[in-house]
C-alpha cells in the first residue's frame, strides 16, 4: 500500500481544532451518553438496559457473543433502530427526545454496517462523494477530489469507477469505511470493520483508526478480533444477553476479568489460542 | 477555496479527516426541514383538514355548480340505475348485473391462462444459451408485436378474421372463445415484461447461492427466482389483472358477448341517459377494491414478516 | 325571425349541424354529408334553406351517436343522425317532428332458411345481430323476443360483417338502409320484408328545450306541404311498395 | 428409513455428515436434463427449425386457408392501405397518418405529467408518518378508484361532465385538453403501483445506508431509492407507455379529436374494408417496437455494467 | 453451546465410508487438480495459471491480500465462473470439459459464501432443507429433522423460523455454513468463513472442520485469520497476483517462507502482532 505514504497521515491539523475547543461549554463532557437503552424487536429483547458513557477521543470497543447486540447497539446510537426506553445523549444533547432532527445527528456520526450496504448503482467515487455533496453542499470537483485521496489511501484508486458488485469482500469493506470518513464525522460506528480484510490491511485500518483518534473522533468498534481489541481500544466493553457486563482498560479486561461470564468467554478464547 | 457550512476547515484539506467536533448546543433540534417539520396533533389536523376539504370539494362541485342537476341525472338516476342493474326486456333494456357474470367468467379462465403462457415466454427471454436463441427472438418478437397492437384490433383479428378462414375447429368457436383467446394473446405480452422485471430485480448472487446447490436453471427459478420476483411485481401485477378485467369488456365487440359494459351501452342509447354506465363502474370498482386490498395485505404481511421487526428507517 | 334564430344558433352566422361518422348510405352520400346528397344530407340543407342560411353557411360536425345526448352544451344546432324518438330520449333531448316515418326491415343471405320460413314462431329460432344504440336492436328484442340473445356491434359494419361470415343469421335495419345493404353491399344477401309501422320516426336531436325546434318544425311543415321530402326519398331512398310485408 | 439415492448411509443418519466420498467415474457427464441437454449444432437446428415453421406455420395460415383470400382482401389491401394513410378528402376519407400526430402529441404530454403526478402519489402512499395518514389514505383511494373505472368512463365522466357543469375555465376546453386529463388521471394510478412495486424492490439496508450519511427522507428517495426502484420496473413502465400510446385512441370517442384508430374507423365503414385498421397498427408498432428495443438495451447495458464483467451463472 | 453435545460429533461413522472406499480406481487420487487455470473479468486478469492438486481429506487454507483471488478461485471451481483456460479435475474427472453436467458436479461440492447469499424469502430452516428436498430428493420430515439438528449444533435452534434479515451476521454465517453442509458434500468451499464469528464460534467451527477431514471431506478454504489457518490447515496456499506464489504446511510457510514476497507478508503481520 505504497500509494498511501504519498497523501500523509490523517490526523494533525484537526487536533486542537477550532470546532471542538470553541465550544468551551462542552470540553471535558461525554461525546456520545446511554442511559438505559433498551431495545426489543417483537417480543424478543435485545438491549436490556445499556448504561455507557464515551468520552471524547475515546476508542470503545464492544465484545461479545454473536447475536448479543452488538449492531443493534451501534444502530440505536445513531437512531436508525428507535430505542424502546431509555436516553442517548450526544455531546450532552438527548437525540431521543421529540423534535430531534435525525438528519443533523446522523451528519455528525459516521456508521461503517457489517454488511456494508453500498449503493449498487453508484460507482465507488460516487458512493463516496454522495453524502459531502448532497449533505453537506461540498462542490462535486472538491469531493471527488478528497474521494480520490481516500481511495488511495486505501488502496483502491484502480476501483474507483467500478461498481460494488464488482468489488471483492475486503474492497467493498474498505469502500464502506471511506464512505463513512469522507463525511467527516465527529464519531464514527464501526461494525466488524476488519471482518473481510487481510492482516496487512488490518494493520492499516488499525493505524487509520489511531491517528483518527489522536485527531480527536470519537469511536465505537463491535469486534470479534480480540487482537484487534486490545492493540486498538482505550477500552472494552463486554456485551452479554443485552447488558454490559463488564468494562475497562483491555489488559484488564483480557487478563483479570472479574465478572465469570467474561472469565468463561476469555477462558475459552484462551484455550483456542485465539488471543 | 473554503467551503461554507458549519464545519471548522475547509472540506480540502486533507490533513483534516475529523473535522467536526462537538457540534454547537441545540444543533440537533428540528429545524423546520427534518421530518419533524410537522409535530403532532397540528400536522395531524392540518393533513385531515386538507384532505377533507379536497374531497368535499369535489363533492361540492357535483351538487353546486350551474349545471350539476342535469349532470346528476344523467349519471347518477337512482331509477334507471335500478332498471340498468335489473334488465328490463319489455323496454329492450339488458341487465348489467346479469353481463358481469361473464365479465368474471372471461377474466378468471383468462388470467390463468396469461400468468402460465406469460412466464413460458419471460422465462425463454432470459434464456443465454446461443443454441435457444431462436426462441429467445420469438419471445422478443411476440412481446413486440402484442404489446403494440391494440387490444381491440387483435379481438377483430381473431373474432372476425378466424370465422373468415374457413377452417375446421379454428373458424367455428364461439366469440366467448375469440375473446379469450385474444385476451391472453395480448396480455401475456404485458404480463411477461412484468415476470421480467421481477426476474431481473432478484440479485444474481441468489441465482448463484441456488445453483451451487445442485439445483437446475428450471429449479433456481422456480424455487428461488421466481418467488422473489412475484414478490416484489405483485403491484404492476395488479394492474394488469384489473386492467384485464376492464378489457374483458371490449370482447362484446365481437358481437354475441355481452358483458356488463355492452350492457350499459344499450341501456344508455335507449333511454338517453348515463347512469347505466355508472351501475357497470360500481361494480367493476366493487371487484377491484377488495382485490387491491388483498394484494396490500398480502405485501405487508411479507414485508413485516421478512423484514426487521421493526424495519423501521423510514 | 331570422334575427332571432341568427343569435340563437351555436356559432353565429351559420347553422351547425352534426352527425356519426362514419356516415352511413343511402343517409348521406360518400362519407361526406357536405355534398348535399343522400337523404338526410338533402333534408338538412332544405331545412336551412327554410330557416335563412346558404348552403355555404351549413357547417358539419362529427358527432357520435353516444355523444349526442350527453348533458351539458351541445356543439351543434341538430343532430340529424337517424335518431328514432322516443318518449324515454324525448325527456333528456329535444325532438323535431318526424322527418322520415320508419319500418324496419330484415335482411338475410339468399340461402338461408329464414328468406321461406319467417313466422313470428320461426323468428324467435334465428340469431338475430344489430348496431349498438339502434332502435332496429330494441325492436329485435320486443318484438321479434328471439330465443337466442342477439349479437350486438358497435357499427353496422361489423355487423354486415357479421351476417357475411354466417356469425349471426338475420339483419334488422330502417327499410332505406336495409334496401341499401342488400342492393349494393352485400353480395349474396337479400331484404326478407319489411315489418308493419309501430309509429317510428326519425326527429332531428336538439338540446332540451333549444327554442330552435319551433323554427325547424315549421320548415319540416313547409316541406312536408310541399313535396320536397317525398321527392328527397324518392330521389335517395327508393320507392320500397315491391317490398313484402312481414306480419310480426 | 433409508433414502434412495446414489449416496451411500441414509439421509438421517446424524454421524454422517459426509456421506459422499468420490462420485463414480462418467458421474458428471450430462444426463440429458442439465442445461447441456442440447448439444451444440444439433440444438442449434432444432431451435432454429422449430421456430421457422411456426411462424411459417402462421403465415401459411393466412395464404393457404379456403378464406385467406378474402382475409387478405380485408385486412391487407395495399391500395386501401395506401388511401387509409393519406386520407382522401374528396371519398370522405380521413389520413390515418395525420391522425397519428394527434396520437404522439396527447401521449408525449399526458406521459410527462403521469410520470410525475405518479410518482408523487406513489411517494404519499410510501408514508409512515401517522399525522400524515389522511395523505396516504388518499393517495389509496385515488388508485383504487382511477384503477377501477375504465379509462372509457373517466374520459366521459371529464370529456361530457365538466361542459354540463358550467363551470367558467372548467367547462370551456377542447376536447383534446379533457382527454389529456382523463388520460392523467387514469393512467396516473397504474403508474404510482409500478413506482410502488419498484421502491418496495430495494432493499431496507439502502434506505439506512443512505439515511446514515444524513440524507434527508426526500434526498434518500431521490438519490438511492429511486435510481435503483426505476431500473427494476423498466418493462411494466414500458408496458404503460404503450398502453397509454394505445389509449390516446379512445380520447376520440369525444367527438372532436379525429386521432389515428377513429380515422381508420372511418375509412374502414366507408370502404368496408379493415386495411385501414392493418395501417394504424402498423404505425403504432412502427413507434412502440423502437422504444422496447431502446429500453432493452438500456436494461442490458444497466445489467452489464454493474454485474459482474462475467454475470454468468444462469 | 451446550445443546451441541446432545447430538455428538460428526465424524465417526463416515471414516471408511463406503462411498469413498467402494471405488477402488480413485482411492489415492485428487479430490481436486487445477492445472494452469486462468481467468479473467473483462480485461482483468484475475488468476493466471493456477496449478493445485489437493488429495482427499486435505484441509487448504488460501491466503493472500484482499483482492487476490481467493473467492473467484472458489467460485471457478464449483462452476460459478467459466475460467477461460486451463483445466479443472475433480476425482479424476475434467469438469470444464463441455458436457459434463453442472449440476451433478456442484451437488458434490459445498460452497459458503463470503457474502453468505442466504434466501430472504424462506425461513432459516427453508433455506437449509432446500437443496436436500429439491436435488437430493430426501423426504420433507427427514430434511427437516436433520436440519434441525444440523442448527442445534451450530446454536440456531431458536431461529429456525427467522427469516434471514432478521438475523445477526454471525448468525447469518452459521445458516450459510449449515445450508451447505445440509447438502453432504464432498469437497467443502469455504470464503472467509468465520469473519463474523465471534471467538467461541470460530473455535467450534474449527472442530467442525477438524471432524469434516477426518470423516473424509475435502476442503479449500479463503482465510484472513491466520491463526485459524495455522490451526486447521494441511497445507497453506499464498495467493498473489493471481498465482500461488508459495505452498506448504502451515508451519513451514508462516515460520520459514522462501518466496520473498511471501515473507514480506507475513513480516508486517508478525509485525503488526497479527500472527
Ligand atoms: N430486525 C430484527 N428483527 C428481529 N430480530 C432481530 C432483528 N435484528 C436483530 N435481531 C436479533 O437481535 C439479536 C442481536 O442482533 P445483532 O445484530 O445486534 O447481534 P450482534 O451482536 O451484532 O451479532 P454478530 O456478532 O453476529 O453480528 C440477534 O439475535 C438477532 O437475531
Ligand atoms: N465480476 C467481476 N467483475 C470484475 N472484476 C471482478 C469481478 N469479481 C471480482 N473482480 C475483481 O477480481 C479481483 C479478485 O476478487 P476476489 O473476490 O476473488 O478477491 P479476494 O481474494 O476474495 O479478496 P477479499 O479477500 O477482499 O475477499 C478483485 O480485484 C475484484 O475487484
Ligand atoms: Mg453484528
Ligand atoms: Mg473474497
Amino acid at each position: 500500500m505504497s500509494e498511501a505514504d504519498a497523501t500523509g497521515g490523517f490526523g494533525g491539523a484537526a487536533r486542537g481544532d477550532a470546532s471542538l475547543s470553541g465550544n468551551p461549554a462542552l470540553v471535558g463532557q461525554e461525546a456520545v451518553r446511554l442511559e438505559g437503552v433498551h431495545k426489543s424487536f417483537g417480543v424478543l429483547e435485545i438491549l436490556r438496559g445499556i448504561d455507557l458513557s464515551v468520552a471524547p477521543h475515546e476508542v470503545i470497543c464492544l465484545i461479545g457473543a454473536s447475536g448479543s447486540g452488538k449492531s443493534t447497539l451501534l444502530r440505536c446510537v445513531n437512531l436508525l433502530e428507535p430505542v424502546n426506553r431509555g436516553r442517548i445523549l450526544l455531546w450532552g444533547q438527548d437525540v431521543t427526545a421529540p423534535g430531534v432532527d435525525e438528519n443533523a445527528v446522523r451528519r455528525h456520526i459516521g456508521i461503517v454496517f457489517q454488511s456494508f450496504n453500498l449503493f449498487p448503482h453508484m460507482t465507488v467515487l460516487r458512493n463516496i462523494t454522495l453524502g459531502p455533496i448532497r449533505v453537506l453542499g461540498v462542490p462535486r470537483d472538491q469531493a471527488e477530489e478528497a474521494g480520490r485521496a481516500l481511495l488511495v489511501r486505501f488502496g483502491l484508486s484502480d476501483k474507483r469507477d467500478d461498481y460494488p458488485d464488482r468489488l471483492s469482500g475486503g474492497q467493498q469493506q474498505r469502500v464502506a469505511i471511506v464512505r463513512a470518513l469522507a463525511m467527516r464525522p465527529g464519531i464514527m460506528l464501526l461494525d466488524e470493520v476488519t471482518s473481510a480484510l487481510d492482516p496487512e490491511l488490518v494493520s492499516e485500518v488499525l493505524g487509520v483508526i489511531r491517528e483518527l483518534a489522536d485527531a480527536g473522533m470519537t469511536m465505537l468498534i463491535a469486534t470479534h478480533e480480540m487482537g484487534f481489541a486490545r492493540d486498538i481500544a482505550d477500552r472494552v466493553c463486554f456485551l452479554d444477553e443485552g447488558v454490559i457486563l463488564e468494562q475497562g482498560p483491555p489488559r484488564q479486561v483480557f487478563t483479570a476479568p472479574v465478572n465469570s461470564r467474561t472469565q468463561q468467554f476469555l477462558r475459552r478464547i484462551v484455550d483456542a489460542g485465539r488471543l | 477555496m473554503p467551503v461554507r457550512g458549519s464545519r471548522g476547515g475547509t472540506y480540502l484539506d486533507q490533513q483534516t479527516l475529523v473535522a467536526a467536533g462537538a457540534p454547537a448546543p441545540g444543533s440537533f433540534e428540528g429545524n423546520g426541514r427534518g421530518s419533524h417539520l410537522l409535530g403532532g396533533q397540528r400536522a395531524a389536523a392540518v393533513s385531515t383538514v386538507s384532505t377533507v376539504v379536497f374531497i368535499g370539494g369535489v363533492i361540492a362541485l357535483f351538487v353546486f355548480a350551474p349545471g350539476a342537476a342535469a349532470v346528476r341525472h344523467t349519471f347518477f338516476n337512482p331509477q334507471q340505475m335500478k332498471q340498468a342493474f335489473l334488465g328490463d326486456p319489455s323496454k329492450g333494456l339488458y341487465s348489467v348485473g346479469k353481463g358481469l357474470i361473464l365479465n368474471i367468467e372471461m377474466f378468471l379462465i383468462a388470467e390463468v391462462l396469461i400468468l402460465f403462457f406469460a412466464l413460458v415466454i419471460a422465462v425463454l427471454r432470459q434464456l443465454r444459451n446461443p443454441v435457444l436463441f431462436p426462441f429467445r427472438m420469438l419471445a422478443v418478437v411476440y412481446t413486440d408485436v402484442f404489446r403494440g397492437v391494440p387490444l381491440i384490433i387483435v379481438i377483430y383479428g381473431i373474432g372476425f378474421g378466424a370465422p373468415a378462414l374457413y377452417i375446421r375447429g379454428v373458424s367455428t368457436q364461439s366469440d366467448f372463445v375469440y375473446g379469450i383467446v385474444a385476451l391472453v394473446l395480448s396480455y401475456s405480452a404485458y404480463v411477461a415484461e412484468v415476470y421480467r422485471a421481477g426476474i431481473n430485480s432478484v440479485h444474481q448472487s441468489q441465482v448463484a447461492a441456488a445453483r451451487s446447490l445442485g439445483l437446475s436453471q428450471w429449479k433456481s427459478l422456480r424455487f428461488v427466482v421466481l418467488p422473489q420476483a412475484v414478490r416484489t411485481v405483485i403491484p404492476p401485477l395488479l394492474n394488469d389483472f384489473i386492467s384485464l378485467q376492464k378489457d374483458t369488456a371490449l370482447v362484446s365487440t365481437l358481437g354475441a358477448v355481452i358483458e356488463a359494459n355492452r350492457a350499459a351501452q344499450i341501456d344508455s342509447s335507449t333511454l338517453f341517459v348515463y347512469s347505466s354506465y355508472t351501475v357497470a363502474a360500481l361494480l367493476f370498482l366493487c371487484l377491484t377494491i377488495p382485490l387491491a386490498r388483498f394484494t396490500d395485505r398480502l405485501i405487508a404481511r411479507d414485508v413485516s414478516r421478512r423484514m426487521a421487526g421493526g424495519a423501521t428507517v423510514r | 325571425s331570422h334575427a332571432s334564430i341568427a343569435r340563437d344558433v351555436y356559432k353565429i352566422g351559420s347553422l351547425t349541424v352534426a352527425t356519426d361518422s362514419p356516415a352511413y348510405e343511402p343517409w348521406f352520400s360518400n362519407n361526406t354529408p357536405s355534398n348535399g346528397k343522400g337523404y338526410e344530407s338533402a333534408v338538412a340543407y332544405a331545412i336551412a334553406k327554410q330557416l335563412g342560411f346558404s348552403k355555404s353557411q351549413v357547417k358539419w360536425t362529427v358527432e357520435p351517436f353516444d355523444a349526442s345526448f350527453a348533458p351539458g352544451p351541445k356543439k351543434f344546432d341538430f343532430d340529424i343522425n337517424e335518431i328514432s324518438y322516443t318518449e324515454e330520449r324525448a325527456t333528456v333531448v329535444s325532438f323535431s317532428a318526424s322527418y322520415y316515418d320508419v319500418q324496419q326491415a330484415l335482411i338475410a343471405m339468399r340461402n338461408s332458411r329464414i328468406v321461406k320460413h319467417h313466422t313470428p314462431a320461426d323468428l324467435r329460432t334465428y340469431v338475430f345481430g344489430d348496431q349498438i344504440g339502434s332502435t332496429s336492436l330494441a325492436f329485435i328484442n320486443t318484438e321479434l323476443r328471439p330465443t337466442q340473445q342477439p349479437s350486438v356491434f358497435n357499427t353496422l359494419n361489423d355487423a354486415k360483417s357479421a351476417l357475411q361470415d354466417g356469425r349471426i343469421q338475420a339483419l334488422v335495419a330502417d327499410t332505406p338502409t336495409a334496401q341499401y345493404i342488400s342492393s349494393s353491399e352485400i353480395p349474396k344477401s337479400v331484404l326478407v320484408g319489411q315489418f308493419p309501422s309501430t309509429g317510428e320516426h326519425y326527429g332531428l336531436l336538439f338540446a332540451k328545450n333549444d327554442p330552435l325546434v319551433a323554427c325547424v318544425n315549421k320548415a319540416i311543415a313547409t316541406l312536408k306541404a310541399n313535396g320536397s321530402l317525398a321527392k328527397f326519398q324518392k330521389e335517395y331512398l327508393g320507392i320500397y311498395t315491391s317490398v313484402p310485408t312481414i306480419k310480426p
